[in-house]
């Protein structure tokens, strides 16, 4: 065990299955000699050579329309995608291409790939450096999503993506890849040393996709909440003394319903929170299923916490991220009706 | 910085809308097209720097002459058994896609697409790759399949989206996947298969195996964002991959020129990006190939990519959904002054006394019993819009390797919706 | 008034604008010398020159790019994507360039356009000729999205999206372009002569953006539809007699939440209907908001009736396609709860 | 079809992995790069056909040789005083950025761009455009804004997304925007302003108006789709449009070989498209000016589009976020053998006698002080960081022309957290 931040057990995750596979390739803008923007894929090209770890030209479309042709072939692609919100000219790919080769072949051709990018904001990144695209990825079928919030579970879900026999999408919240973040930008934060999260094993494990955790046991209300936000939300129960049962989903696609409606169920109240803009959002899925579900139990509406319906500005970010006023709110609204 | 006054005095602006020659009502005329005579093209060897074949993609490779001899440094002197297998693989495309749109106008489907005048370049392609190597085509590439020897039956079970297409009913008509035949999988996005092929023939070189990839786009397809994904990929990596680009001058109602055909050839855009581009006769079986086989052997040798334009025209309808009298002039596909493929093979093997008329009849009675047959055997198995030949169930299937409780729930809902539905 | 179908409605909607205003462009694959291949666009270019009907090259990303520039230069282009399946390429040019045009310059540059495609399964189309991505657009935001369900209604929601200052997409449902399609596939329809929605004015007139339409009051059950999907209510509660409000919503960004809380207040219950795939779909933030607003009013779970989460199968088209019998259960199950 | 056992005795392919001359603790070497003499291209008349001038991309026109001198045809003989005023742009731009990286360091705000040595680029285009000639820049084209008088005081506020700030602080730092400068607005997304200036330009064009359009791109973002879209749409509908690719040879860590370099010049993907391809001395700003006006004029004349690489060198990070130490040799950028933009202007206007070093250094203390008094202005106003200078109704603005309802209801939630938090 080491004490890793997020950045270090993600290029821990890579430098492990490429050692065990050798049909792991590391593609993306800047990865190979530079190891990334963020550093994630650091060394990596150093041990395993200029074909499985490389720069690509910025093309983000013929970066995923090669990876797939590679896969296909039989390869094991891990792409990253510079920034979340520069993933769009690759959607074709992405969605038509990636998520229905399995269908549309029947089973004939499949893809073993990973896509992964930092996501979010947080970090004063304005509108084109700070978005979190999850819910459209979640809506076009045939993608598994995946959003971890600490090093211990970066590292161990995107082994399992990488394992998984089918296109992942994995976006890693940037404004937790170093430091810590306890909810509150504009507070001192407990350094990582002192996260249990962030005793990462060197070596193999998985945390497996599809499986919530309960980030915090609670009674009174369940907030569902992944990436960023289950710090929010832990430090929003926390500070507000709040008996409040913190489900960090993980993997959005597939959902874990289980882990979700056991919790609400017993709470019988539900606040979910995501950065993303509210409309369409995937609080919207979540809220729906809740409400679907758990009809019976509920006390008070599901309630959503999210970014706003405009693009993430520059210098209002903090007003624009959902932090633990905007959840505080929430969950006094919910306790109370 | 000159002032906005001075400006104000200057010719107005117009906007240029690329028109083609002739429109329905009007005669088409293709005196304008230039045609280099068979043989005059220079073959260069493979491992010539791109920077020195800078002028090739404005001429036009030609190997069948009017007469039907095979003339000049791109003969590729075949023997007359594959030049034979050649025909019969072009006829028998020709056959099978008139069967199936015949298909389709007696209901049995909801759509097809024929390659008419095209064939020469999916069969001359195949002939030309090694059997192994993975071909990435487009809808109109049926002839890679049957020069494969992909069963009929097989093709014609997906057509009919019946309880034998291995492709469970998903896929539009004419979307054929055979892995096994290094056919991939049709896609019905345009262009989205030519970065892939890149990234396959990546693959392969990344493994240092020895197989390459060709890919295939229409000439409207050639505009999309794919295309210079894929050709700059090709080029940054040296991908083993032959890049060819059917140039058959219409996409649905467009003419060439709307995808920038007036400007300059579609072989010249591998100038572009510094890798050698070929145009070449597409309706010349014996230029196809050896174009093929120049491109594919670069390939092999690790000396990069090759762009082929194959010029070509389309001479029926885009699909069983076009009418093109509504856009051209009515028979302008026979006027081609190219020819037809299977025609000029023919006649070629004929003038070596390898082939003759009699024979020619032979064939074309055979092949047409081949596919009644076949389509006898695959109509066995159902047609489109008779009772759905998949389960209700096989639709949640492959989504992903294994079912998610959601799909696992809506599988249910599907099937109590058709037990609601019997009632 | 005369009686049209869907594609002479829209075709007349593009016909009285550019009669109206110089500056509307149209383009697209096939738009030009052709009319579009379900069309709607014939005859404009011999009406109005090549400069203002014209065919592109086939390169979505290209034509929304050339577009968003034409409409900075004071043009109001009106684009023609020739199916919803194809529109992926352009994604990134309407998502982050014309959804956000407005917002980034603090309203210096503005584009008013209008992103038109053929939508929507029923017609064999196979898995990319039937997508129904509504739910992708209304997420991000900057968009306007609107589905109409008859051609009085498409002719004036289309004007109305041409005269709109901010992009809007404009999706039409394919399945109902030509002939009316009455809910049941298998059964004959009755011919538009005799739907009062097909009368349609010659001239310029507009529905408003943005406005829901009753499309069958009712007392005992809501149910919420666009396009398509509104004939397959109008005939599941006609069919089993139940007393349902079928709500037309026309646009759903911005939903008419006035109209929708209104109905489900009334009823108690409400039933989703669409026909994109279920998970992230639209009907997801519909029944977020009609929990969060009606949450004491109602007296069953909200449902949803969609497409599945698998592609739109060729074979298998109707089994996958939401219609009467599925809502029908859903329906009895709202009442029934 | 060769058989599969033939092909398994060929050779193993490879990948091949572009990778730049040297990296840290190597030595630089430049001595690859070739540099015709200054004069020695020839210019043709602008209405010359795209296919006589396919030769042109793979040279580099250059007008101002060691000396300072300008030579040869593309001289546009500009008068002392426009050289004046280009040298003093330049020099404007420069001292603004080194000001504002500073300020980035000193923590006023969150980001910057410099574009130190790639001043010509933008300064000596505009200069050659018409001044409501619309412009479509990237982040490094600063100097257009510079050169067309924007007040730096509107700059400085953009950066500090101050009070000030026109567009409310929602963008990054140096994503300015002004329309009435015909300086469109600035995207994070690489690419989308070139399809966007074509569309522009074919705006004008169809309504007969005559300002032309002119785009820049970088090296790296040639790979994206949007490159190929707007040179596709450009050719196609012979847009009066000026295409430039400003070719510094680094995108963040990747050298110009990622993005095709090696293969062969930025300005030959022109010749792929049949338009016009120039190849410039980006540090020249001479041959800048005159290739952009060799390029306005043909695009004012309705004959189309031109693509003009401009080939010069990121001499310093990609941003502040960025330290090329870590991918390439320490100093490179000093030893660039093209020089430096502002000192070879400067050179010449002396070597015209029309400058010297005594006026030179006053126009730099006078540029200082210009740039020190408006950031003093501009702070006025606030920097990043402080209290948010944009109110918390103001972010909902703009989304839509009308506020529609649920954009009403998150302000008002938006405005009762405000109030929470300062309880
Ligand atoms: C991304 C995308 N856009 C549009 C279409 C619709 N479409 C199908 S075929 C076609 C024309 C293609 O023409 P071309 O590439 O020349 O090929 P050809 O049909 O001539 O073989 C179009 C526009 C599509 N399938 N995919
Ligand atoms: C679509 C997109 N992909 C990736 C990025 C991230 N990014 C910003 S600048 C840059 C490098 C651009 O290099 P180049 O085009 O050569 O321009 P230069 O910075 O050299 O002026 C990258 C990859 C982006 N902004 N947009
Ligand atoms: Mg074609
Ligand atoms: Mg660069």
């Amino acid at each position: 065990m080491t004490v890793m931040n997020m950045i270090e057990a993600l290029n821990s995750a890579h430098d492990v299955m490429m050692g065990r596979d050798p049909d792991i390739v590391v593609m993306g803008e800047d990865v190979g000699y530079f190891g990334g923007v963020f550093r994630v894929t650091a060394g990596l090209q150093k041990k395993y050579g200029k074909t499985r770890a490389f720069d690509t030209p910025i093309a983000e479309g013929g970066i995923a329309g090669t990876a797939i042709g590679m896969a296909a072939y039989g390869l094991k692609p891990v792409v990253e995608m510079q920034f979340a919100d520069y993933i769009y000219p690759a959607f074709d790919q992405i969605v038509s291409e990636a998520g229905r080769m399995r269908y549309r072949t029947a089973g004939e051709w499949t893809l073993p790939m990973v896509f992964r990018s930092p996501y979010g904001g947080g970090i004063f990144g304005g509108q084109t450096h700070s978005q979190s695209p999850e819910a459209l990825f979640a809506h076009v079928c045939g993608i598994k999503t995946v959003i971890p919030s600490n090093p211990y579970d970066a590292k161990g879900l995107l082994i399992a993506a990488i394992e998984d026999p089918d296109p992942v999408i994995f976006f890693e919240p940037k404004r937790i890849y170093n430091g810590p973040f306890d909810g509150f930008h504009e507070r001192p934060v407990t350094p990582w040393a002192k996260h249990p999260a962030a005793e990462v094993p060197e070596g193999y494990y998985t945390v497996p996709l599809g499986k919530a955790a309960v980030a915090r046991e609670g009674n009174d209300v369940t907030i569902l909440a992944y990436g960023t936000m289950v710090h929010v939300a832990l430090a929003t129960a926390e500070e507000q003394g709040i008996d409040a049962e913190v489900i960090d989903l993980r993997t959005i696609v597939p959902v874990d319903i289980d882990t979700i409606e056991a919790s609400v169920k017993k709470t019988g109240r539900c606040v979910i929170i995501h950065e993303a803009t509210r409309t369409g959002g995937f609080g919207a899925e979540l809220a729906a299923l809740v409400q679907e579900r758990c009809f019976y139990h509920l006390e008070a509406p599901v309630q959503r916490v999210t970014g706003y319906d405009t693009p993430y500005p520059h210098s209002l970010e903090w007003t624009y991220f959902p932090g633990p006023t905007r959840l505080g709110i929430a969950l006094k609204k919910a306790l109370e009706d | 910085m000159t002032s906005s006054n001075e400006r104000r005095n200057r010719p107005a602006l117009s906007l240029h809308v690329p028109e083609p020659d002739a429109r329905p009502g009007e005669e088409v005329d293709f005196s304008g097209v230039a045609i280099p005579a068979a043989g005059s093209v220079a073959r260069p060897d493979i491992n010539v720097a791109p920077a020195d074949i800078r002028d090739l993609p404005y001429t036009l490779i030609r190997v069948l002459d009017d007469d039907g001899k095979a003339v000049g440094p791109w003969d590729p002197r075949l023997d007359a058994d594959t030049l034979r297998r050649m025909l019969r693989d072009m006829a028998m495309v020709r056959v099978y896609d008139e069967r199936m749109f015949r298909a389709q106008r007696q209901g049995k489907t909801s759509f097809y697409m024929k390659s008419l005048g095209e064939e020469a370049v999916a069969v001359a392609a195949a002939h030309a790759l090694d059997r192994d190597d993975m071909c990435f085509p487009t809808y109109r590439q049926q002839g890679l399949l049957i020069a494969r020897d992909y069963p009929l039956t097989e093709m014609m079970c997906q057509v009919y989206s019946n309880a034998g297409d291995k492709l469970k009913g998903r896929q539009l008509p004419i979307m054929y996947s055979d892995r096994e035949k290094g056919f991939f999988t049709i896609s019905g996005n345009l262009g989205t298969q030519y970065p892939q092929a890149v990234g396959w023939a990546m693959g392969s070189a990344i493994k240092g195996d020895s197989r390459i990839a060709a890919a295939w786009i229409g000439d409207g397809a050639t505009a999309e964002g794919d295309f210079h994904n894929a050709v700059t990929f090709a080029g940054v990596y040296r991908a083993p991959v032959v890049l060819n680009v059917v140039n058959n001058q219409w996409a649905i109602s467009s003419f060439s020129g709307i995808a920038g055909g007036e400007l300059t050839t579609f072989a010249a855009r591998a100038v572009g990006y510094g890798i050698p581009g070929l145009r070449v006769d597409g309706n010349d079986p014996l230029a196809v190939y050896a174009a093929t086989r120049w491109a594919a052997d670069r390939a092999r040798s690790n000396l990069g990519p090759t762009l082929i334009e194959l010029f070509t025209y389309r001479v029926e309808g885009h699909s069983t959904s076009d009418d093109p009298s509504a856009y051209r002039p009515q028979g302008a596909g026979a006027k081609w002054p190219l020819g037809d493929p299977l025609m000029r093979l023919k006649a070629h093997l004929i003038g070596l006394g390898e082939w003759d008329e009699e024979r020619h009849q032979q064939l074309l009675d055979q092949l047409g019993e081949e596919v009644k047959a076949a389509q006898k055997e695959s109509e066995k198995l159902g047609t489109l819009g008779g009772e759905a030949a998949q389960s209700v169930e096989s639709m949640f299937d492959d989504v992903f390797a294994e079912l998610p409780w959601h799909l696992q729930e809506q599988r249910e809902q599907a099937l109590a919706e058709a037990e609601a539905k019997r009632k």
